[in-house]
């Protein structure tokens, strides 16, 4: 997960999906499949938490650092703002250090119908911080409410967007929602977007929707304070909040926790050093990394959406297979790794990653570096002529000139190009790009900017229309066994790497720091990241600089 | 009016000491081009209630005397001989020590009645500043005084005046506020720096005729700088020469008329155009140009210029003395004859 | 990006020439005064060894650096101020990038003279409605942020050096048609103007033949110090991720990208920060000593 | 402004002191410059609707983002109006400005009054303070260079001006950060909101100080260079002198008057660069400002709020130009009088 970087002043992330897109550098710890405690983890002041501290945590303005509004009905930015959304409103569904997906205000779920239909059951006794009951009539009013919105911001979810799912409440603490087709993923997914987060029912219908958004009311750990929209968010703790810690005293530690938007990783390492701040999420630029590890605890995040270079089949050069071929051999990723980020990264040949399902590294029949033989196709191409692109990020941008040294050593022409997050779909739709630097794959592949994002026909920012690799990817999305799902997605991997649709790289996330004394899971012990970034669970969060008791 | 050491006559012994007596006055300025000698050794005096006219060409160092005596030169000049205000020097005196002097022993008043008062002040409020500078009253007193100074200086209405500002007067009306401001303190001199040049004939008689009134009524002597001669012949007691920084020719006024030694005066004299000169004549006009006063010239400085130059002028120059009674030239061959009677 | 555009015209308000130097003081040659040639050398100096040292100098290509030579350190073997994150060396990054800056600053300059200084002339000499009617539109161009226009244009045809450049004209047309619009009145009423006038010479001479000349040394000394202020507002621009698109160099774009490791590489910013600094000094110098000797307010 | 000192003719009796009060000039004044303000307020919004028109892209993508299907983008257009020709869609918006409704913004459910509302006085108090600390330094500074031509303020001033003139303002802002956050944590390195006025002024400390540097430079050079030469030439100060007034109360009380008219035509031409200049230092210190808002706006293609902004930023302009004409009124008498009889 990493926000935008630095002073580019792109816009606020339109969904959940792109923000990968925007996926920096990170030091991607082990190989592990689900994270285990990484090697800088927080030995020294790990002591217990302690209840009434106060901390402020800083986001990245390209990301997670603005949010015009609150109310899940209208916010688009749901995965950038899950900080925010999760402290406000609780989750239905949270993911656990296992990497598996618990229920929170939710107690579990089933499938049912073959699949379309998933029943959830709701924990009982809970209350919204206004008071009222948190119940299956709330959570079915929220869930009508976020589709019906007319918003021009309302949020998209896709397995529910085209075809409107029929929601039902079967009891006071359980509901069931049927949908058109089988969408195994559907739980995951929920727990990055908007219908994750319930709001008061009685609030919203109070303060109407344009007061809400700034004042929301749900039953997370915390309450809005005051709430200055892409700058500051100021909470406190809620004193109806129904979870317990693990020794039974009331949750959440912190007394009071604010989020300020931060222009970029420089001025979150200044803002810290200052001390206005004592936590950063999602430090982007891995040169700054040292600088933070000097004076704060750094964790990596788990990494799950490898880089990857797009090649557009449609139009010349890279519609015959042979330019393709010779982009495989120019392309030495392991020299990019030691060249910008001192060999941190896995270098690895799929669309999954160490920290993510499915992973597999090395796929049979993957075309390696080879500058001779990318030479040899380049004279017998008669030359090979086109444009990179990729996402104005300074790291991006920075991989591009790396890439293109590499690629002009072996005689190919090639001119760059950056845009911002608008101008970037433009050009995809547009479909006159040729080669593109973005991000493909997930925690769970189906999900998020997933492969088929990257690399199905139905997708609009596709440079691949093959019938049969679409075959493999939505029937790995659309059977809930994992065992059919894995071989499905490394029968597509070894697919892509024959037809050379385009070289992976490796897989990058960013950082989050935070100051000694101060911890919460997620941010200074890994868990697995949804779509993009990672959950922090704050109503564990604890400072025990400045705590009280 | 006295005159330096070896005059041919004898000195007049025990007179009180003149109310202003400038001796040997030396004015030099710095300029990136090199020195300028704007003033080269003048002396004269002025006893109270006296009116004393100095006339010269522009450049001859009439004003530069003149900002000298009231001690406003700028900081590039180097002023050496000796000024005297009541037997006490002024050459010398700190920047604090002038302050005190300027405008309650010697006031001024300018040419340029257009840019002499700041135009974004009230002409009452600029008078009173005067006041207040140097006598101890507060801003009501002052305002009082002030008007008081306007009605001397004959400015109609002057309750309303004060609040107006300088473009709402008229040339001649500021002019006498820049006489009342000067005023303000009772000065003992006041000097007239080319005081009506600017203004049209009409309202140059009043303004004179306004500082004549008030030499009578109040004492204070008069040093009137000009380049106009008729002016100097209407109103002075005394006229002094000057050209090229050094004094040429001195005399009461009726006597300076009556017989002119000077080639220069006489010169200058010939320039005025005449009524009853024949018409379509060819003004006489004084050939070739001011000294450049950067050099100092060997002999007369006026020898390129003058008619009646002969050998020894270029050679030596000739010093200013008292050759008749009251009565000072700097010529070796001054005009004996009476010339043709006019002025 | 505080550096104001138009309030430079400020100091440029005109005033009727200064009265000539003090009486007999030789005229000193325009060139000897400190005031002109210590900044001006200088600035040749940079000149020089941007655009002409590359030809034959053994400086590598800005751009396709070594990626085995990332992050060296300032005086590192080769590499005299080090080389930046991707390898390229920071010395050929100045100099192509100084090349990039110069340019700009100078066509900014010469669009604003060209179009805005002639609107100032016709508003002001023509008066009436079309001066209304003109100076209306500059205001707009003038009241509309100008950085919207800028960010907008560059962001719209996308950030190249042309668009850079036809951005930043944005800024400099309105500035410079004030001035001469200013400069032109004042000298519209100037006698020898009405005498031309009246001996019936055509407009068109008077403009270019009488009030021209006269504004020159005002307008030119308004451009050094406009040239200046555009080569800190194009930095401004990459700042904002408009200007001059990466890889190219130029010494905006490399503060620019250098602020995101400045705790960790403070020299990708500082090297450029300086010459940047010093380029404008020697610009705002040279401005004020031909000011003062062509006695322009 | 070329104030054509004439010789009046003798007045007819009313009185300064009632003209002054009756103030009448200042309304016409001020009437006149509205009237022109008018058409350059709507050449302003014209002008931004046709640049962004003219850019790739537009809300519709950008709010709906990667997963959007050709289908919804255009149904989402049509729900913007954005398939409408331009002129009808600027015909809208300026129908509901003249009505003071500026719309809503399209990213979020708040409207853009309320946006403004929020964030245009952190923006404004930026400003002020900018202009404030200016003044408050560059003037005294100012005098005493004149005071002492050459001398030792004069010539560390010269460099001071040259420096503050030549430094880019966000290097500028890196450093002092680094120095005044970092190294000796004394202002805030990010902006929160103050909770109290003296933690206000320590939150807009730092920017505005960046802000005001190269204005300070501009102010001290001009302020300097007209007072030395009305020392130096102007007849006025000789009677002053010829007075007995001293050097210190000519400079203050006489060329500092004059000064003040030439130094509000400096601040009435740099107000707009200098709110176009917010933008940075808001990006910079994270201020919840309109020039933050701006950016977003213009890369989310969030038309209304930019119209807004700009429509914001053509008023202050023309206010500030307003302001500064009837300070001419103020400071300048010729020009008050000379109005009033036109």
């Amino acid at each position: 997960m990493t926000p935008k970087i630095s002073f580019r002043p792109n816009t606020r992330k339109s969904a959940l999906r792109l923000s990968s897109v925007l996926v920096a550098t990170a030091l991607a710890v082990s190989l592990a499949a689900c994270g285990k405690s990484n090697s800088n983890s927080n030995t020294g002041a790990s002591n217990a938490p302690k209840h009434g501290g106060s901390l402020t945590v800083l986001e990245g303005q390209g990301f997670a650092g603005n949010w015009p509004g609150l109310d899940p009905a209208t916010d688009t930015d749901g995965a950038a703002n899950m900080s925010y959304m999760d402290s406000i409103y609780g989750e239905l569904f949270e993911l656990t250090a296992g990497g598996k997906t618990t229920g929170d205000l939710a107690t579990g779920y089933s499938f049912s119908d073959g699949g379309k239909t998933i029943n959830i059951t709701l924990r009982q006794g809970v209350k919204f911080s206004d008071g009222t009951p948190f119940n299956a009539d709330a959570v079915v009013f929220n869930w009508k409410r976020d589709l019906t919105a007319t918003c021009t911001c309302k949020p998209t979810f896709p397995p529910v967007q085209n075809t409107p799912p029929v929601i039902t409440a079967t009891g006071p603490y359980s509901l069931s929602i049927a949908l058109k087709f089988v969408d195994a993923p559907f739980i995951n997914a929920l727990q990055g977007s908007v219908f994750n987060w319930i709001a008061s029912p009685t609030a919203i219908n109070k303060l109407g929707e344009k007061q809400f958004a700034l004042t929301p009311v749900g039953a997370g750990p915390y309450t809005v304070v005051t709430d200055t929209p892409d700058s500051e968010l100021v909470l406190k703790a809620n004193p109806l909040y129904w979870e317990k810690a693990p020794d039974g005293s009331k949750l959440p530690y912190l007394k009071n926790l604010t989020f300020k938007s931060v222009a970029g990783d420089n001025q979150a390492l200044t803002a810290m050093e200052s001390g206005s701040a004592q936590a950063y999420e999602g430090i982007s630029t891995p040169q700054l990394v040292p600088a933070f590890k000097a004076k704060f605890q750094v964790t990596a995040e788990p990494s799950t959406s490898p880089y990857n270079i797009q090649l557009n089949t449609k139009i010349p050069p890279f519609n015959n297979v042979k330019a393709r071929q010779a982009i495989y051999y120019a392309t030495n990723a392991a020299l990019l790794d030691s060249s910008l980020f001192h060999d941190t990264y896995p270098v690895g040949q799929s669309f999954t990653a160490p920290a993510g399902l499915f992973y597999e590294q090395n796929v049979p029949g993957y075309i390696t570096y080879d500058l001779n033989k990318a030479k040899a196709l380049v004279q017998e191409l008669g030359g090979l002529s086109f444009n990179l692109g990729t996402i104005s990020v300074p790291t991006a941008i920075s991989m591009n000139e790396a890439i293109q040294t590499e690629w002009q050593q072996a005689g190919m022409k090639v001119t760059l190009q950056s845009w911002d997050l608008t101008g970037l779909i433009g050009a995809f739709t547009g479909g006159k790009w040729e080669a593109m630097l973005q991000t493909a794959g997930a925690y769970d592949p189906g999900t998020g900017v997933g492969v088929c994002f990257r690399f199905c026909s139905t997708s609009p920012f596709t440079g691949v229309w093959d019938k049969k690799l679409d075959g493999m990817l939505l029937g790995a999305a659309g059977t809930t066994d994992q065992a059919t799902r894995k071989s499905l997605y490394d029968q597509a991997a070894a697919y892509i790497a024959q037809n050379a649709y385009g070289p992976f790289l490796f897989p990058i996330a960013g950082y989050d720091v935070a100051a000694k004394g101060v911890g919460a899971p997620g941010l200074t012990s890994p868990l697995p990241v949804t779509d993009v970034n990672p959950e922090i669970l704050w109503q564990y969060a604890y400072n025990n600089n400045n705590a009280s008791a | 009016m006295t005159t330096t050491a070896d005059a041919a006559l004898p000195e007049v012994p025990l007179r009180p000491s003149p109310l202003l007596e400038v001796s040997d006055l030396r004015v030099t300025f710095r300029t990136r081009g090199g020195q300028v000698y704007a003033v080269q050794g003048i002396s004269f005096t002025v006893e109270p209630g006296q009116t004393v006219a100095i006339i010269g060409e522009s450049g001859s160092g009439k004003t530069v005397s003149a900002q000298a005596v009231v001690g406003i030169l700028p900081r590039t000049a180097k002023v050496s001989g000796s000024i005297k205000f009541k037997g006490d020097e002024v050459v010398g005196r700190s920047e604090h020590e002038l302050r005190d002097y300027r405008g309650r022993c010697v006031a001024m008043v300018f040419q340029n009645p257009e840019r002499s008062l700041n135009p974004t002040m009230r002409i009452g409020t600029q008078i009173a500043e005067a006041i207040q500078v140097h006598l101890p009253v507060d801003k009501d007193e002052a305002h009082k005084r002030a008007v008081e100074l306007m009605r001397m200086v004959r400015l109609p209405a002057p309750e309303r005046r004060f609040f107006e500002y300088p473009h709402q007067l008229s040339g001649g009306m500021r002019q006498r506020v820049v006489i009342a401001i000067a005023l303000a303190c009772g000065p003992s001199v006041l000097i007239a720096d080319e005081a009506t040049t600017a203004l049209d004939v009409t309202t140059q008689a009043q303004i004179m005729d306004l500082l004549m009134e008030i030499q009578q009524e109040t004492g204070t002597a008069l040093l009137m700088i000009s380049h106009d001669l008729g002016l100097a012949a209407s109103y002075a007691e005394e006229v002094m020469v000057m050209y090229a920084g050094k004094v040429v020719e001195r005399a009461p006024t009726k006597e300076l008329f009556a017989g002119v030694r000077m080639p220069y005066t006489q010169a200058l004299l010939d320039a005025i155009p005449r009524i009853e000169a024949e018409p379509h004549v060819l003004l006489p006009v004084v050939g070739g140009r001011p000294p450049d006063l950067s050099e100092i010239p060997t002999g007369c400085p006026f020898a390129p210029r003058c008619p009646a130059v002969q050998q020894d002028c270029r050679e030596q120059a000739p010093p200013l003395r008292q050759h008749e009674p009251g009565r000072w030239w700097a010529c070796w061959h001054p005009y004996k004859k009476e010339p043709s009677s006019h002025g | 990006m505080s550096v104001p555009a138009a309030d430079i015209l400020a100091t440029a308000v005109p005033v009727p020439a200064a009265s000539a130097g003090e009486p007999g003081a030789r005229r000193r040659g325009v060139l000897r005064s400190a005031e002109i040639v210590i900044p001006g050398t200088v600035l040749l100096l940079l000149l020089f060894f941007c655009f002409i040292w590359p030809l034959f100098g053994m400086v590598p290509k800005p751009v396709g650096g070594l990626l085995q030579t990332t992050d060296l350190p300032l005086f590192s073997s080769g590499h005299i101020f080090g080389t930046d994150i991707v390898g390229n060396d920071i010395m050929s990054r100045i100099l192509y990038g100084g090349r990039v800056s110069f340019v700009v600053a100078a066509a900014v300059q010469v669009i604003g003279l060209t179009i805005g200084g002639l609107l100032g002339l016709v508003a002001a000499y023509a008066g009436g409605w079309l001066e209304a009617v003109l100076m209306r539109v500059l205001d707009v161009f003038i009241a509309f942020p100008s950085l919207v226009l800028v960010l907008a244009i560059a962001d719209g045809l996308g950030p190249s050096e042309i668009h850079v450049i036809w951005a930043l004209s944005a800024f400099s047309i309105p500035a410079f048609a004030q001035v001469s619009r200013a400069a032109a009145l004042s000298l519209r009423d100037r006698p020898f103007v009405v005498a031309a006038r009246l001996s019936g010479t055509r407009t068109w001479r008077i403009m270019f033949t009488h009030l021209v000349p006269n504004m020159l040394p005002q307008l030119l000394t308004f451009s050094l110090l406009g040239a200046s202020i555009t080569i800190i507002i194009e930095g401004a621009l990459d700042f904002l991720g408009y200007g001059i698109p990466p890889p190219g160099a130029s010494w905006g774009n490399m503060i620019a990208s250098g602020q995101s490791y400045i705790s960790v590489y403070p020299m990708l910013v500082v090297v450029p920060s300086l010459f940047l600094l010093l380029t404008t000094i020697c610009l705002n110098l040279l401005g004020d000593g031909l000011r003062s000797r062509w006695g322009v307010r | 402004m070329n104030t054509s000192v004439s010789v009046q003719p003798a007045r007819r009796p009313g009185g300064a002191r009632a003209r002054r009060l009756a103030g009448s000039p200042a309304l016409r004044v001020s009437g006149r410059r509205l009237l022109a303000a008018i058409p350059v307020l709507w050449g302003v919004t014209l002008l931004s609707f046709l640049v962004l028109n003219a850019l790739p892209g537009d809300a519709a993508s950008a709010l709906l983002g990667i997963n959007a299907t050709p289908a919804e983008l255009k149904a989402f257009r049509i729900k913007l109006h954005l398939n409408e020709p331009l002129w009808t869609r600027y015909g809208n918006w300026l129908g509901g400005v003249v009505h003071g409704d500026l719309g809503t913004s399209i990213a979020s459910p708040q409207s853009v009054a309320s946006i403004l509302g929020q964030r245009l006085p952190v923006t404004l108090e930026l400003v002020i303070f900018a202009l404030v600390i200016t003044l408050v330094v560059s003037i005294p500074l100012a005098v005493l260079c004149a005071r002492r031509p050459r001398g030792i303020i004069d010539r560390f001033n010269m460099v001071l001006s040259m420096g503050s003139i030549s430094i880019a303002p966000y290097v500028l802002a890196f450093f002092l950060v680094i120095v005044f956050a970092v190294d000796l944590p004394v202002f805030p390195a990010i902006y929160s909101a103050p909770t109290s006025i003296i933690s206000n002024v320590y939150q807009f400390a730092l920017p505005s100080i960046i802000l005001a540097l190269p204005l300070i430079g501009f102010y001290t050079r001009f302020l300097r260079a007209d007072l030395l030469e009305q020392m130096q030439s102007e007849d006025y100060v000789v009677t002053a002198r010829a007075k007995g007034v001293s050097e210190w109360r000519i400079l203050t009380r006489h060329a500092l008057r004059n000064s003040f008219i030439g130094l509000l035509t400096i601040i009435g031409l740099n107000i707009a660069t200098l709110i176009g200049a917010t933008v940075i230092v808001e990006q910079i210190f994270s201020l919840p400002g309109i020039g933050q808002e701006l950016l977003q706006s213009i890369s989310n293609r969030n038309v209304t709020v930019v119209e807004g902004i700009v429509l914001v930023f053509g008023v202050a302009v023309v206010l500030a130009n307003l302001l500064t004409d009837l300070a001419y009124g103020v400071l300048d008498p010729r020009i008050r009088h000379v109005r009033s009889r036109s």
